[in-house]
């Protein structure tokens, strides 16, 4: 195991959120088994406190959660040199197969924790809390989930060993091979890019709709929408999108962009994304809870600041994207 | 003004009110980051030196090894390694130790061939027979100059006097300190060297990656030889500061879990005064959630703020301090230390990562005491 | 409103102040890059050095890497003592030994 | 009599060294075209084409560097393989670039190099024998028996 101050940050945040959230969750369920919000006993009144602590313990450990993401990234960058063969975070994920799981744990885990936080904030500004049992099955069902986390990232980093020989990126991510990557990566560039440009523009279409409308299908279609871009985004990022950024016709790497050769666009790329995707989908699972109408009123007033954001990081994702593809030297269309 | 700019103004308000005792944590807080940091800071400075300052050590060092001791080489070896493919030069060396029982110090004494000057060097290399050039170290312990003469004892045992003509400057002291050069010729026969041996053989290589593979050949073809590799070398650095830096961070998890409790203590036992105050708080229509918050808000200023001051404690005290207090950790028994004049080495990713060492551990360690806190009861408190 | 203005202003004054530690340091980071390393790493290249002159006070501490491989209390290069002990006790006095010393120019 | 003929050998040898094109180093920016790696850390592996028209391309490795040459001309390159003035690879134990013909060609051996598996450049017959038989080396061969096939897939 590599004893670098990242991976024990990485390790030491993760369990101490993973044995925060068990607390929380075993809280939760006996919160579950007697919750009865038409009964003011005095063991109501102690749920109702202790409801308290577990969203405070479930929103620290999930912040964490999210966070970690990012520090994962940073760690995979920053170890990428002490292995053979790696270029960057790529080689580090192959280095050990049980990397790419962890990312895609990791990436679930943004999703996931950072609705329920979302939600959890909305149910504690009501009087009545009607989210309770909804929450609490979803923590319920995150709490295995972080555990599988912390679990695959220790042994990802245990099972590191500085002399493995990796495969770069570059070989990774080439046509002919098949794999999924290469399959991404060999995907035809006009095609990918209309998709891609379709896709943000619905995106934006609808956003601008739900701004203006209070119909609830149209935050049905948003959701559908976002992710929607959000995979296609992922595909446009290693077909051609990365090609722009390194104005180089072969280089598919979606992870190269993250280094400082690249001046870090990466993390404002991915950042955009990620934040605009996560507030796309928010309004339409908003439709999906209760209808009472304390959470109602909520929904009227946080929902036009997601939708706003949404837009924000959006427009920022899509003015990264398309700036090499206008203003650069690089023409890939030509070929 | 915001409703959370308000929760933020009444908490550090509650803060100021108790100063002691935030203070306490504060203070300790700061200690405990700026430890961690420093051990961090120094260390990886010290492995950066070494492992970029080494880069230009032989590729390969041969020492002949007899009855388990390093023993003179003989020079035919080198003709016979010159052989193999992928060797360039092979420069046997002769060097040895001169011990001053006074200051308990193992002076090196190096042979030179090469006149041509080397950088960092004031005065010239020793030339003709009784010359030599020496570190700043010894320089300043002494309180010698160019132009002073050394008084060496030899093998003999006869008294002989070098006239210093070099002096090495301090930036190159982590490297020369306690180094004594003298024409190759002279050192054979202070040490009454055979001219037909030499102490190991510094063998160039062109590609790195060849070398443990020509290291290999050599032990096979040259039995009684030992091999050293540049990347032995270098690793030896690295495992020595991850030695030392492991047995600081040992010593230093202690503290931390000693604060962590302190930090737990704190935030649990609270005086009668600060539970009547959250009492009044909710009394006068604050919700338990606001109240969380105005916890949450003095667990941000608090680590914060320390963990900031402990950060530049840190980098003040390694870089700027000559790592004072911790640098007697790193120096042993030595009596001849290095002066450190360290170079940082440190990016935002440490920074993050020593973000994630201290905050979170203080974070989930002050979470379930600040609920407790949060969810007194208006009238319970109000009554007693 | 005055305390968390102070707040947030020694906050700022403290991320500044850190930002400009990093800043400088990564300044003379690069000058050492430049000049120093390089100077240092001609002169290990030219004599022919093999270590850090750190720890003077044996061989096998002032050369870890070039050290026997079975002295005694010693079981690789690099290791320090065999025995917990060998942190505690200091170096002995020889009786006897040779020192260094020095003749000032001019005096006999 | 012998003399002259080591003058003229000498000669010749300055000569050829002269009018030959000789290979650029990389700069920092400089990527290989069929990867995107930077090359300049990597110099131990890197390979070159230099084209008549003084253009010059670098490779990470001489398996990038045979994979492009094979794919001449290709969708990015139109120049083919007639326009190549020299390639040159660096030679695995005096890392110098020097001409391709001057190389043999390493298969199948446990060195691996910055993209994994490589075909290692050795100069001379006895010095690639003696490669082969450090580094499990499968097969020697020269340039001219080079086929795509031979090249290492990843």
């Amino acid at each position: 195991m590599l004893l670098n101050p990242g991976i024990l940050a990485l390790l030491l945040g993760c369990s101490l959120a993973f044995a925060m959230l068990l607390y929380a969750a075993w809280l939760g369920l006996r919160i579950l088994s007697r919750w009865d919000p038409q009964s003011s006993s005095e063991a109501q009144l102690q749920l109702e406190r202790r409801t308290y602590l577990v969203s405070t313990l479930t929103n620290y450990a999930f912040s964490f959660e999210i966070l970690s993401g990012l520090l994962f990234i940073f760690t995979l960058e920053d170890i990428h040199s002490l292995f053979i063969g790696a270029m960057c975070a790529t080689g580090t994920l192959n280095a050990n197969q049980i990397g790419w799981l962890v990312l895609l744990i990791k990436i679930v885990l943004f999703f996931t924790a950072a609705i329920w936080v979302h939600f959890n904030r909305l149910d504690q500004r009501t009087e009545d809390t009607p989210l309770v049992r909804p929450k609490y099955l979803g923590l319920l069902l995150l709490t295995p989930l972080v555990g599988l986390d912390l679990l695959l990232q220790y042994s990802y980093f245990t099972g590191l060993q500085p002399e493995i020989i990796t495969s770069c990126c570059g070989s990774l991510f080439t046509l002919g091979s098949d794999s999924v990557a290469s399959e991404l990566a060999g995907l035809p560039v006009e095609p990918t890019m209309l998709t891609f440009f379709l896709a943000a523009g619905i995106f934006l279409i609808l956003l601008v709709l739900c701004l203006s409308s209070k119909l609830a299908l149209f935050r049905y279609l948003l959701f559908v929408a976002s992710l929607g871009l959000f995979f296609v985004s992922l595909a446009a990022i290693v077909s051609f999108i990365s090609l722009y950024i390194y104005q180089m016709p072969t280089h598919h790497c979606p992870f190269d962009m993250l280094q400082a050769n690249y001046g870090f666009i990466g993390y404002p790329l991915y950042g955009g994304l990620f934040i605009g995707c996560l507030y796309g989908l928010l309004p339409g699972l908003a439709q999906l809870l209760p209808k009472t109408l304390s959470l109602h009123i909520e929904i009227e007033k946080t929902e036009r600041r997601w939708l706003l954001r949404a837009f924000f990081a959006i427009v920022i994702f899509l003015l990264i994207v398309a700036g090499p593809i206008l203003l650069g030297p690089f023409i890939l269309l030509s070929y | 003004m915001s409703a959370r700019l308000k929760i933020l103004e009444h908490a550090l308000a509650s803060m100021a009110r108790r100063k002691q005792k935030n203070f306490a944590i504060i203070a300790v807080y700061t200690l405990t980051v700026a430890t961690l940091a420093s051990i961090l800071f120094l260390t990886q400075a010290l492995r950066n030196e070494a492992a970029n300052v080494l880069l230009g050590a032989p590729d390969l060092v041969v020492q002949r090894l007899l009855a388990g001791h390093h023993d003179l080489i003989p020079k035919q070896y080198a003709e016979q390694i010159a052989k193999l493919p992928g060797v360039g030069k092979v420069t046997p060396r002769v060097w040895g130790y001169y011990y001053d029982s006074l200051k308990k110090v193992n002076f090196t004494l190096l042979g030179v061939n090469d006149a041509s000057e080397p950088p960092l060097l004031a005065g010239h290399l020793p030339t003709s027979g009784r010359q030599c050039a020496l570190g700043r170290g010894i320089a300043d312990t002494y309180g010698v100059e160019i132009g002073d003469s050394l008084v060496l004892v030899d093998s003999k045992n006869r008294t002989l006097l070098y006239e210093i003509t070099g002096l090495f400057s301090h930036q190159s002291s982590l490297l020369t300190n306690d180094l004594i050069l003298l024409p190759e010729a002279e050192l054979r026969r202070f040490f009454a060297l055979p001219d037909s041996q030499a102490s190991d053989l510094a063998v160039q290589v062109y590609n790195e990656q060849e070398v443990s593979t020509l290291a290999k050949k050599i032990k096979h073809q040259l039995p009684d030889t030992r091999p050293i590799g540049k990347m032995e070398i270098l690793h030896t650095y690295d495992t020595v500061f991850n030695w030392r830096s492991g047995i600081m961070l040992t010593i230093f998890s202690s503290a931390l879990i000693a604060f962590c409790i302190l930090a737990w203590d704190k935030a649990t036992g609270i005086s009668a005064e600060e539970k009547r105050e959250i009492g009044i708080l909710k009394a006068i229509g604050w919700e338990t959630s606001d109240v969380l918050l105005l916890k949450f808000w003095e667990g941000l200023a608090v680590s914060l703020s320390s963990f900031l001051l402990g950060t530049i404690i840190a980098y003040l005290h390694i870089f700027f301090f000559g790592a004072g207090v911790l640098g007697p950790v790193i120096q042993g028994w030595s009596v001849l230390f290095p002066k450190f004049d360290l170079t940082p080495a440190i990016d935002l990713y440490q920074i993050f990562a020593l973000a994630g060492l201290t905050i979170i551990p203080y974070i989930a360690c002050t979470v379930i005491p600040s609920w407790k806190n949060a969810v007194t009861d208006p009238d319970s408190v109000m009554r007693s | 409103m005055q305390r968390s203005l102070a707040f947030g202003a020694y906050l700022l004054f403290s991320s500044l102040l850190l930002a400009l530690l990093l800043y400088s340091g990564r300044q003379q980071a690069d000058t050492v890059a430049e000049h120093y390393f390089p100077a240092n790493r001609q002169l290990v290249k030219q004599l022919g050095l093999t270590d850090l002159s750190i720890w003077s006070e044996a061989r096998y501490t002032r050369h870890p890497s070039q050290a026997d491989l079975f002295t005694a209390f010693q079981d690789y290069p690099g290791a320090f003592d065999h025995f917990p002990a060998g942190s505690i006790i200091g170096p002995g006095c020889l009786q006897g030994s040779p020192s260094l010393s020095f003749q000032k120019r001019g005096q006999p | 009599m012998r003399i002259l003929i080591y003058l003229l050998l000498c000669l010749l040898l300055f000569s050829s060294s002269c009018f030959a094109k000789q290979p650029q180093q990389p700069d920092k920016k400089e990527r290989c075209p069929v990867c995107g790696m930077f090359i300049s850390p990597y110099r131990d592996w890197m390979g070159t084409i230099l084209f008549k028209d003084d253009s010059q391309l670098f490779f990470d490795g001489a398996k990038d560097l045979f994979r492009y040459y094979f794919s001449l001309p290709n969708k990015n390159d139109s120049r083919t393989r007639d326009d190549i003035a020299e390639i040159y690879l660096t030679d695995y134990y005096s890392v110098r670039l020097l001409p391709v013909n001057q190389l043999f060609l390493v298969l199948g051996s446990d060195v691996s190099g910055p993209m994994g598996h490589e075909m290692i450049p050795v100069t001379g017959e006895e010095a690639a024998k003696t490669f082969a038989k450090d580094h499990n080396g499968q097969k020697i061969i020269s340039f001219e028996q080079l086929t795509p096939q031979l090249i290492p897939k990843d």
